[in-house]
């Protein structure tokens, strides 16, 4: 069996040389290309990661061959290979729908330079086993996600991208002082190591305080969250649904991977259910401004909101549930398979809601009545989308959303199985709401001639809104090495480990 | 001692300068303020051995941001009301 | 000994006040300015510990805050573009736009008013 | 707190100001969590400086004397790599936060006759400014100094002719060259090395000198080029 340990730094070098040829070769046919080779790259790289994940778990890809408390290792858990594949397979396809989204747009040569070093930001972050690497790998996303929603330049995206800026900078500073701290108090970076170091001492919890409160700022959780409507809903179709299907979820996996893996004995049990009431919060919060606000993108914004919400439920029910907390166990599994069935019913709502303002150049819900006969296609794919983020049967939603319900019901913790399932009521009333609208007898007034014919991007919508229902499907492949706990090889100093020849893969 | 001096000298007239350039109404004088925190930085970081963070600083903090956000003060595809030559 | 602490107490200090004034300041050049003063911040408490011991500084917080102070450098030239940028749109488009159609529109009757600079700045010209 | 940015008298103001109570209230909060982060961190000890004595019983292997430029471009490079690639991609969202396509292009930056004694000035000054970046990035491996200054110190002479008001004109393809110039150079020393070391960014054992000079030669210009194309786009604005 290949070792496809070697294949980790493929994961972050094929997007940035991507991004260096896409820079140097702007004409559209070589764009092209290049898109396609390192999407098929990453594709196999991540299915192999996928399947040969039982021993690279165990192992760290040492950078420049120096151990890694001095130098840098890149490895991946059972959660980061399952986000490394959905982030693969979700970047083809939104590259896809960029070419025709962008096709006759004067400023797409700088548009590809930019979105691939989005995509390696992406996946630097999820492949990092150092606290300041995370860093870097956090502005990387953070700038270049900046710049991706300012694309169309009008005065509103701009703002939007200003407040974004700024939202970014900061929570990376918050986040950079933990880091800081953590170091003053331990003396290493790295994530292997600290775990072992950290003892009784107050300032692992301020750091800890610290590194949450700037992540939580750049997951957008309820009291701080003003910002990702704005940003969501002003950026490109391609670029809003990156954003909330992976962006927000890379500080997220963040804030699991410091409560749960690296600091969790002295992580306060306070703060687990600190945490889960902030994710109640957002999730009632979200769900009501999405059904009172009338443009749709901003609608489907705070929807992403209101489902991150269901993610922080994994903290009190993690606590809750099995007193050694860590990343693998079933309450981690939902969490992980909300993430998945989310960000196919997010991007799949998203690419319909870009494809509807590229037909009526505008998403004003209340001009919009009529939906159904001009773009059914769209209306389709979201309903379809909706059905998985309600949690309809058929969907990875319902699977996802079923599993938190038997974690909650089995802790006990009956306040979190009503805001759950309120949650989903309100989904269903924003969802049902924009149905109702499409369905309706357009309005005299709007009566501007749309072209009717269903663009390849409302049918790539529906495919992703399909992808979203067969999540629903065959699970058990998917969850199976996520439940069992990985077999913990204690983690040798990893400079012993045999240097695994990068030819040697090859012959 | 007179190290102990020096340190209190400098944190107190970093804070001092930092807290001015943030409350100045004025943006220029912020702006000038804030290269001379630049340079007062650059100068504990020469009191802390930071000789490559020194330089940095010195180049890069006080220098270049000054110079950006100095130019970015009035902008200039907008028509002057004086013409140009 | 007592440097350290100072030198640290400086950075949390720098760190808290930017902070304030991110949040707080009226103009939105004074953020940029916030935002850089916390990195500092950040970086004289990191560097504080790193020469503590004896004389033989500690060489990976300055690799460290080199990165850091780039990319400053990076995210604040970015914010300036932004800011120009919608400075420039706006007065092409010669409306005072108060955005963000949910907030309310209470606008505040004493707004500072930065004189003129334009007279005293020849730097430019 | 953000919500409300807005353009009056060519200032971008925020008009969301809070009234005086919140603000204070929130500036005590600050100033008390700032006290209770002093206080923990002056009682718990600091840390046994474990990654410096790794550093520098590792520092001879490294073919680098400074040891910050030992961690910055062989223990650590990858940061650097990362770094510098985000350097790279800043000036091209530069680049497209600045290009409307619906706008007509904007006005170059205004060049006027300089002041004699300022252009005699420079003919000396801006030979010496690019004699000390190179310098700095000479010494670099030896003492303090390193990519990051030098390209610092050499855009700033740039900029320093630019605002005299002096025009540099220069070829557009050095451009588009240069900006991606330390970035690919970085990645393709990353990966040429990975062919023979078996893991990426080992330098052989003779060559670390070598390739450190080569890759900072090539993030300096691109640093150089990237500081100066701010400014530059700054002023057209």
């Amino acid at each position: 069996m290949i070792n496809a340990l070697s294949f980790l730094p493929f994961l972050i070098f094929v997007p940035i040389i991507a991004s260096l040829l896409c820079f140097w070769f702007k004409h559209n046919r070589s764009v092209i290309l290049i898109s396609v080779v390192c999407h098929s790259l990453l594709l196999v790289v991540s299915v192999c990661i996928f399947i040969d994940q039982a021993n690279i778990t165990q192992q760290v890809y040492v950078l420049a061959s120096w151990a890694p408390p001095l130098g840098i290792g890149l490895s991946v858990n059972s959660a980061t290979v399952v986000l490394v594949l959905l982030t693969s397979v979700l970047t083809f396809f939104y590259s896809v729908y960029s070419f025709i989204y962008f096709k006759d747009n004067p400023k797409q040569p700088l548009f590809w330079p930019i979105w691939w070093f989005l995509i390696a930001g992406i996946f630097a972050l999820f492949a990092s086993n150092d606290a300041f690497n995370v860093y870097v790998a956090l502005e990387m996303i953070g700038l270049s996600a900046v710049a991706l929603v300012a694309f169309d330049g009008s005065i509103n995206a701009l703002k939007a991208a200003l407040r974004y800026l700024f939202v970014g900078l900061v929570g990376s500073l918050f986040y950079l002082m933990g880091v800081a701290i953590l170091y003053r108090t331990y003396g290493t970076l790295d994530f292997n190591q600290l775990p072992t170091l950290v003892d009784a001492n107050p300032a692992a919890t301020l750091a800890l305080l610290f590194i949450t409160s700037g992540l939580i700022l750049k997951t957008a959780i309820a009291p701080l969250h003003f910002w990702l409507p704005d940003a969501h809903g002003s950026a490109p179709a391609p670029v809003s649904a990156m954003l909330s299907a992976l962006v927000v979820k890379c500080s997220f996996y963040l804030i699991a991977v410091y409560w749960l893996q690296v600091l969790p004995e002295h992580a306060p049990k306070a703060g687990y259910y600190f945490l889960g009431l902030l994710g109640a919060v957002s999730i009632l919060w979200g769900s009501w401004r999405a059904f009172k606000v009338e443009r749709l993108k901003h609608l489907i914004a705070y929807s992403t909101v209101a489902q991150l919400g269901y993610l922080f439920l994994l903290f009190p029910l993690a606590v809750q549930h099995t007193e050694t907390t860590a990343l693998y166990g079933s309450t981690f599994t939902a969490s992980m398979y909300l993430i998945l069935a989310h960000a196919f019913a997010k991007s799949a709502l998203f690419l319909a809601a870009g494809d509807i303002i590229h037909q009526y150049g505008h998403d004003n819900l209340s001009k919009l009545s009529g939906l159904v006969k001009t773009s059914a296609v769209s209306t389709f794919t979201f309903a379809i989308a909706g059905a998985s983020l309600i949690g309809l049967p058929p969907s990875g939603g319902f699977i996802a959303k079923w599993l938190l319900l038997s974690e909650a019901i089995e802790t006990q913790m009956w306040l979190l199985v009503c805001v759950i399932l309120l949650g989903g009521l309100m989904a269903s009333a924003y969802i049902f709401k924009v149905l109702n609208i499409a369905f309706s007898t357009p309005s005299q007034h709007a009566n501007h001639q749309v072209t009717h014919k269903q663009s390849a991007m409302a049918w790539m919508a529906l495919v992703l809104a399909c992808c979203a229902i067969a999540l629903g499907f065959n699970a058990q492949s998917i969850m199976a090495p996520l439940m069992a706990p990985p077999v913990v090889v204690d983690l040798p100093s990893v400079h012993s480990m045999p240097s695994v020849h990068f030819m040697g893969v090859f012959v | 001692m007179i190290n102990t001096l020096i340190d209190i000298c400098l944190c107190a007239g970093i804070i001092m300068i930092a807290t001015m350039s943030l409350t100045s109404q004025y943006l220029f004088k912020a702006i000038v303020l804030f290269m001379c925190f630049g340079i007062l930085v650059t100068l504990a970081w020469v009191r802390l051995n930071a000789w490559d963070i020194a330089i940095a600083e010195a180049a890069i903090g006080a220098g270049i941001t000054g110079v950006l956000l100095l130019v970015s003060l009035k902008p200039n595809s907008v028509p002057k009301k004086q013409t140009e030559l | 000994m007592n440097d350290i602490l100072m030198y640290s107490a400086t950075g949390f200090v720098l760190f808290f006040l930017g902070l304030y004034f991110v949040a707080f300041a009226p103009l939105v050049i004074t953020r940029i300015l916030a935002i850089n003063i916390m990195g500092v911040g950040i970086f004289m408490f990191l560097v504080a510990h790193a020469n503590s011991h004896n004389g033989v500084t500690d060489p990976v917080p300055h690799a460290l805050i080199l990165t850091g102070i780039v990319v400053a450098v990076a995210g604040t030239a970015l914010a300036l573009v932004l800011v120009k940028k919608i400075q420039v749109l706006s007065h092409n488009q010669n409306v005072t736009i108060n955005s963000s159609s949910d907030t309310d529109q209470h606008t505040i009757q004493h707004t500072e008013q930065s004189p003129n600079q334009r007279t005293k700045d020849n730097l430019h010209d | 707190m953000f919500k409300d940015i807005s353009v009056n008298n060519q200032q971008v103001v925020h008009r969301d100001t809070q009234s005086v109570v919140i603000r204070l209230s929130i500036a005590v909060l600050m100033a008390a969590l700032c006290a209770i982060t002093i206080y923990v961190l002056a009682l718990s000890e600091p840390a046994q400086p474990i990654l410096r004595n790794l550093a520098l019983a590792q520092l001879d292997n490294t073919g680098v004397d400074n040891p910050v430029t030992a961690v910055l471009l062989n223990f650590r490079s990858y940061d650097t790599l990362l770094e510098i690639a985000l350097l790279y991609v800043v000036v091209l969202s530069l680049y497209s936060c600045l290009f409307n396509p619906n706008e007509s292009n904007l006005p170059p930056l205004p060049t006027f006759e300089s002041h004699v004694i300022v252009r005699h000035f420079l003919r000396a000054f801006i030979p010496l400014i690019i004699l000390i970046g190179g310098y700095l990035l000479w010494t670099g491996a030896y003492e303090p100094g390193g990519a990051f200054q030098a390209g610092a110190i050499i855009a700033s002479g740039f900029i320093v002719v630019r605002v005299v008001g002096e025009p540099i004109i220069y070829p557009p393809w050095i451009d588009t060259l240069c900006i991606a110039l330390g970035t690919a150079t970085f990645v393709a020393v990353a990966i040429a090395v990975a062919f023979f070391e078996g893991t990426i960014l080992t330098y052989p054992a003779g060559s670390a000198a070598g390739l450190i000079l080569l890759i900072e030669i090539a993030a300096t210009l691109s640093i150089t080029l990237s500081l100066y194309i701010f400014y530059r786009m700054l002023g057209r604005l």
